[in-house]
């Protein structure tokens, strides 16, 4: 979101927050953003390079479609392909590439594959195409699941029969979790993701700082909100914190949203999930619980599961773990680019290696 | 097998590949290769050409339909060229089962357009196809113009020329997305379909060096072809970009970006600088121009990029439009 | 990972709602926040609202993001 | 409600009526309502200039695809109009799905066709729609001609002229017909798409009064159009018309008449009755002109009538095409 | 048919006949051609023009398109409109216009209807479409009847069970018999089908010879097929004979096509039949047998029986019984033409009106 | 009321023959004349062989129309 236009209050408040930084970063911070809408903010607003060098940000595992498995992208392409099937997806999927197409390339063969604001709009449709199959694409970290559980839930109440979630929904703490254990990873603290914490609250990753001594920050989306989170962390630093606050407060709350949280449990369950690059992680997941099975996909048409290899030379697994730049990438704007991505960082706007191709490429480059 | 993508359409870089990787190939010639919006023809007069097809959907939409459209794209593209639009040709391609009495007013709107924009249709075509076999009705325009001014192209960019835009950016491609099946939303945006000769000949003057009606692609992907075929880099202030907060509202809800979204009567404008302030004041007093606004300045740097200062004072790359421009969650 | 844009009530209708965004109103499922009302913002997530907005500590503590909202009233 | 018809786009009289009760109210000037092949515009340098669009089905056809066609169509209509032509835009709109591939042979093909017409393609357009929205392919091309000629038109034809055709008839559209889907025969007709810039350069000479290309609604559309225009009777003569047998034999399989058949690469070629040998000749003499024949007179009578003198003697009317042109088994 | 090209054999051979019939037709002699065929093969070649003033050549109710009843094109047209049918015709019918609509308009609505060239097609389409139901419209005379009987046969053998047939199939002989009883028809002898025959053969029209005194000749489509056949019958009334000749012997056999009349008579069953301006005329029509009823629209959409009044102001009844020349319809080439048809006679291009406005109209209409 | 043409029948597989009409190739039913033999003329309508045309007869009484069946074998 680009800032409201010529407003000199919020120029002199950010003024303000990189004077603060510049004196508390008196010695290297790296802060990983966890969410990619995060990483996105950061490069449209170009705030790294307003912050001093001692200050790095680096990008993890947050952007759903970047995480979402080979083996997973060639399940539901298998699935898209039947003759029978609406694949209703948010944009963000459309050119994801499994081992050898995408979506986009699957419609122009001739499958129905439609792309949805919300997945009211994928009732909508099966409702009004009673004879085929529609199906969800259920992608998604937290902020998202509960408005998939919501129509699952509307589908089973309502009888709408044709209609089934593929669920390839992941959660956010057992990753950071993962994170926090790695112990190549070199991250002093975290950006924590505004949206997820206004769903889960802040108690599933206050761990991070009390197991793992990782301060965090619940962050907002807004240029200001992303520095005033940067300052909070060099705060405590400075202070010798180590606690999950909130910066997001006009949104975010200790506690969640209770009713999201009912909803995605009385219609999932943690599964163990695998994560592009990252591999399985136990209970990482969401499936759709028994109660629910008629509006399944994976059950409904017994999809066989993929083994598919990850994609050779994408480096997409460090990147998320933070341990490279998607700059380091060998293949990172040469064989890999948002019109022909090799690996899912790369297909998603918010995807690490996207955002960098899109907002940081020097012009030296 | 390789096959047609919707992002083949898009205007941004897929289309762009598609031109060179097939039509240069095989068609390649000095008229194509000027890859302009119109192209120059020699001859005692001289002439300017420029076709376009217009496949809108739907076909009427908040401030305007596929005829008024038809009519102006190509009269922009005309006059963004320096050329005086004088003769349009136009063909229809109706869908069989098409409503008469919409057509009927979609021809009516073209008779009007085409008398707002004094340019006079010469020839004409109609074909049906099967229903099921085209989207109710597409429009091919092709126009002719002569080039009495003094020329423009984007050769004559120079570092520390002035990027003009004549009004707010993106409010077409809204007005058109909130009328798509399955997006709908209301919105108090409306098209900015118009014709440009009469803005453009009323603040044309010296100092004019180039011009180009940023459509598909949008502000940014028209820029960044503009800096690759002048060699010359740019920086457009985000700040200055002029945005209707509806266009922002509905671009922040889709998860696009307005810089990306088609304008079908906006022209990027660039100028020498000394010549600036006076074409700025020029366009304000047109009643399609009061929107205008100075959003960039052509740098020495590396040929071909684009930058955008951000409000707080970064600087960000601005590339081509990639893929389709679709709506999104993340 | 998750785009979400405040929008202002404008209607209710059983778990639909009509929500404003700068003059933009489109339908919005309210099933995650039942218990919002006309005039309140509430974040829009993929055409849910997903949570409501604290007015009181945004005007309390966050008076210069509040901008944004004042825009989102110049656009209705 | 009314809607758009198949036959709307038949080009027989249906079409007509569609000109006349949208087209030529709204937009009708004195441009348009040249209503000939191509409409010819004032300026220091006489212009031609002509638009079509091509929907055809299957995109490749025995003797051509559509890309051919697209630029034969429109240099076909240039020349027949006395032009020489010069110009030609290329706009074209693409199903989502299209094999790339196919669209390379066919860009090819235009590239091929474009030099054998010995005319420049300037400039051109892409649009892609979703799979669904369209037929594969649809091509528009807009022609522009110099005319160095002596005007020809149907306001020069009189009784006594002659009428002669460059070649058989019906080629073109029972080399469609055969590939259509459900009605597959193996035919060997092929299509006779080709650019007559060539031929009419070659036959041309004092005593052609007007020049017209049979495409939809065949020969005998064709002649009742210049009939009209003209204001004068024609007689042909059945035994002269130049049929291959295996055109005749589709067209009384398909209950088809191959006086209603399209054509895309043969002129109906009016002249004075002293010429008519000399020209005559003069086609024989080119590769395109083989088959050309004498097939009727102008003569005195009812404006706009046509007459069909059959081989017992009788003689009966020839109207335009009513409706589609469907095969039928009554 | 248009006739090969510089025959000077075939100029001769019609000079010999047109001099004998000059010669017998010393007194007026009324022929009336019951075949569409022929009158579009009479008009095509312009015979009328070339015959003595004597011989009279008016056209009778032979085109099936024509003789189909408005309550039976509106029961069609609804049947087409139904969301899950495929409607597959021959081209004929296309422009038939019912109460208010036709195929054509139908389609353009939305209608998915699909022009034929044989019943194997429709046969084709059903099997490609199983989701659909694809419905053939069975017009036609005893030629294209049994074309449609193997059609049933077939679908019934091979169990192709979303094809159906809207029978509205038609015979001869009883509509002959109608116009030998009628008193006011002036007919003094019959060019009597050459397609029909080659099917029914010569027996079951005999009756109109032998009964009625009307002579008769089974004609071929040649302009000299005709010439001759004119020379037949005026050689009959020469020698006062009323007899049932062949001229099209090498089609026509006096028994027929033994075949499909078994694979006809296995299908179909006679039935009372609406014509067209004739009203309903007994045993004239062939309905589906009990034993393909799951194969009969008419059955298996239990479509209703429509009560369409016929449009005001055709006369086409009053053409196809002979009775008066299209011309003589007030309606004719003013409100009524072949692109905007009133009547069914307009339709088909063997539909007399239509005939007439396309090869008869004089230069000084 | 029926359109009908003269084909050759070319070659037969069951009860689908391929025949000639002055050039063009097309599949027909020969249901209605299984006694149809290659190189023997049939009558074509609606896609079916409906009638064997008799040679003999054209041969002998018609000689002048067999004029079109000539054209036909040109036309291959
Ligand atoms: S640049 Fe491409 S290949 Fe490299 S890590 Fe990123 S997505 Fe993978
Ligand atoms: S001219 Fe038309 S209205 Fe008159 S009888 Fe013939 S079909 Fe009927
Ligand atoms: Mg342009
Ligand atoms: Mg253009
Ligand atoms: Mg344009
Ligand atoms: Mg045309
Ligand atoms: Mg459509
Ligand atoms: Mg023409
Ligand atoms: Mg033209
Ligand atoms: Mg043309
Ligand atoms: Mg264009
Ligand atoms: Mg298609």
């Amino acid at each position: 979101m680009p800032m409201k236009k010529g407003s000199k209050e919020v120029l002199a408040k950010a003024e303000e927050y990189l004077a603060e930084i510049q004196a508390l970063a008196v010695k290297p911070f790296t802060i990983m953003e966890v969410c990619g809408t995060h990483t996105v903010a950061i490069a449209k607003n170009a705030l790294r390079e307003l912050l001093p060098p001692t200050v790095r940000l680096i990008s993890g595992p947050g952007c759903p479609v970047c995480v979402t498995d080979s083996s997973d992208i060639d399940r539901y392409l298998h699935l898209a392909a039947q003759p029978n099937v609406i694949t209703t997806t948010f944009g963000d999927m459309i050119r994801v590439p499994g081992s050898d197409k995408n979506l986009q390339a699957l419609k122009a063969e001739g499958a129905d594959v439609r792309v949805v604001y919300s997945t009211q709009d994928a009732l909508e449709i099966a409702k009004k195409n009673p004879e085929k199959d529609v199906v969800f694409l259920g992608v998604g970290f937290e902020t998202t699941t509960p408005t998939v559980a919501v129509s699952l839930d509307i589908a089973k109440r309502e009888g709408i029969n044709n209609y089934s979630v593929l669920s390839m929904h992941k959660v956010v703490p057992p990753v950071l979790r993962l994170l926090a254990e790695d112990k190549e990873l070199e991250v002093d603290a975290f950006l924590d993701p505004g949206h997820v914490c206004a769903i889960i609250g802040t108690k599933p990753i206050e761990f991070m700082a009390e197991e793992f001594g990782k301060p965090g920050v619940v962050t907002g989306f807004e240029a200001l909100d992303i520095l005033e989170a940067v300052v909070m962390l060099l705060r405590q630093r400075q202070q010798g914190r180590s606690e999950i606050e909130i910066q997001y407060r006009r949104v975010a709350k200790v506690e969640g949203n209770p009713h999201a949280q009912m909803i995605v449990q009385k219609v999932f369950e943690p599964v163990d999930a695998s994560w592009r690059g990252m591999g399985l992680i136990p209970k990482s997941g969401l499936g759709i619980r028994e109660e629910y099975a008629s509006w399944d996909a994976a059950r409904k048409f017994s999809l066989p599961v993929f083994h598919s290899p990850e994609t050779p030379g994408c480096q997409c697994g460090e990147v998320l773990k933070g341990r490279i730049y998607p700059t380091q990438c060998a293949l990172f704007g040469k064989r890999c680019t948002p019109l022909k991505p090799v690996g899912p960082c790369m297909v998603s706007s918010e995807g690490s290696c996207a955002a960098y191709y899109r907002y940081f490429q020097r012009s030296d480059d | 097998m390789e096959r047609i993508l919707m992002a083949h359409g898009s205007g941004g870089r897929l289309s762009h590949e598609l031109i060179t990787s097939l039509f240069q190939k095989y068609l390649g010639n000095s008229f194509l290769n000027q890859m302009n919006d119109a192209t120059i023809l020699p001859g005692q007069e001289q002439l300017a050409i420029t076709t376009d097809s217009f496949v809108v959907s739907p076909l009427f939409f908040r401030g305007g339909n596929i005829g008024r459209l038809a009519v102006c794209g190509t009269v922009n593209d005309l006059a963004v060229s320096g050329a005086a639009p004088m003769f349009l040709s136009l063909a229809l391609i109706l869908e069989e089962g098409l409503p008469i009495a919409e057509l009927e007013q979609i021809i009516q709107s073209i008779a009007e357009t085409a008398k707002e924009a004094n340019i006079a249709i010469v020839c004409g075509d109609t074909k049906v196809v099967e229903r099921g076999s085209a989207d109710k009705l597409f429009i091919n325009t092709t126009g002719i113009g002569y080039v009495s001014r003094t020329l423009v192209n984007p050769q004559q960019i120079q570092p520390g020329d002035v990027i003009l835009v004549t009004g707010t950016i993106g409010d077409h491609e809204i007005a058109i997305l909130s009328e798509r099946e399955g997006l709908e939303f209301e919105t108090p945006v409306t098209s900015d379909c118009a014709p440009l000769n009469g803005l453009i000949d009323c603040f044309f003057q010296t100092g004019v060096k180039c011009m180009r009606d940023p459509t598909r692609g949008g502000v940014a992907t028209t820029l960044n072809e503009l800096a690759q075929q002048g060699g010359v880099c740019m920086l457009l202030d985000e700040e200055a970009l002029p945005i209707l907060p509806g266009v922002k509202g509905a671009c922040d809800m889709l998860g696009l970006d307005p810089l990306y979204l088609a304008n079908e009567g906006k022209a990027l404008v660039i100028v020498k600088p000394e010549a600036a302030e006076t074409i700025l004041h020029k366009m304000h007093s047109h009643p399609l121009g009061q929107g205008a606004a100075q959003i960039g300045v052509v740098m020495e740097g590396k040929p071909g990029l684009v930058l955008l200062k951000t409000p707080l004072g970064g600087k960000r790359i601005l590339g081509m439009l990639e893929g389709e421009h679709l709506p999104r969650i993340c | 990972m998750c785009l979400a844009i405040p929008a202002k009530i404008v209607s209710i209708d059983g778990i639909i709602a009509k929500v404003d965004m700068m003059g933009n109103e489109r339908i919005v499922s309210i099933d995650l926040v039942p218990e919002v009302r006309i005039g309140e913002y509430v974040l829009v997530h993929a055409g849910f609202a997903i949570g409501v907005i604290d007015d009181q500590s945004a005007k309390e503590t966050e008076e210069l993001l509040l901008e944004v909202a004042d825009a989102y009233e110049e656009g209705e």
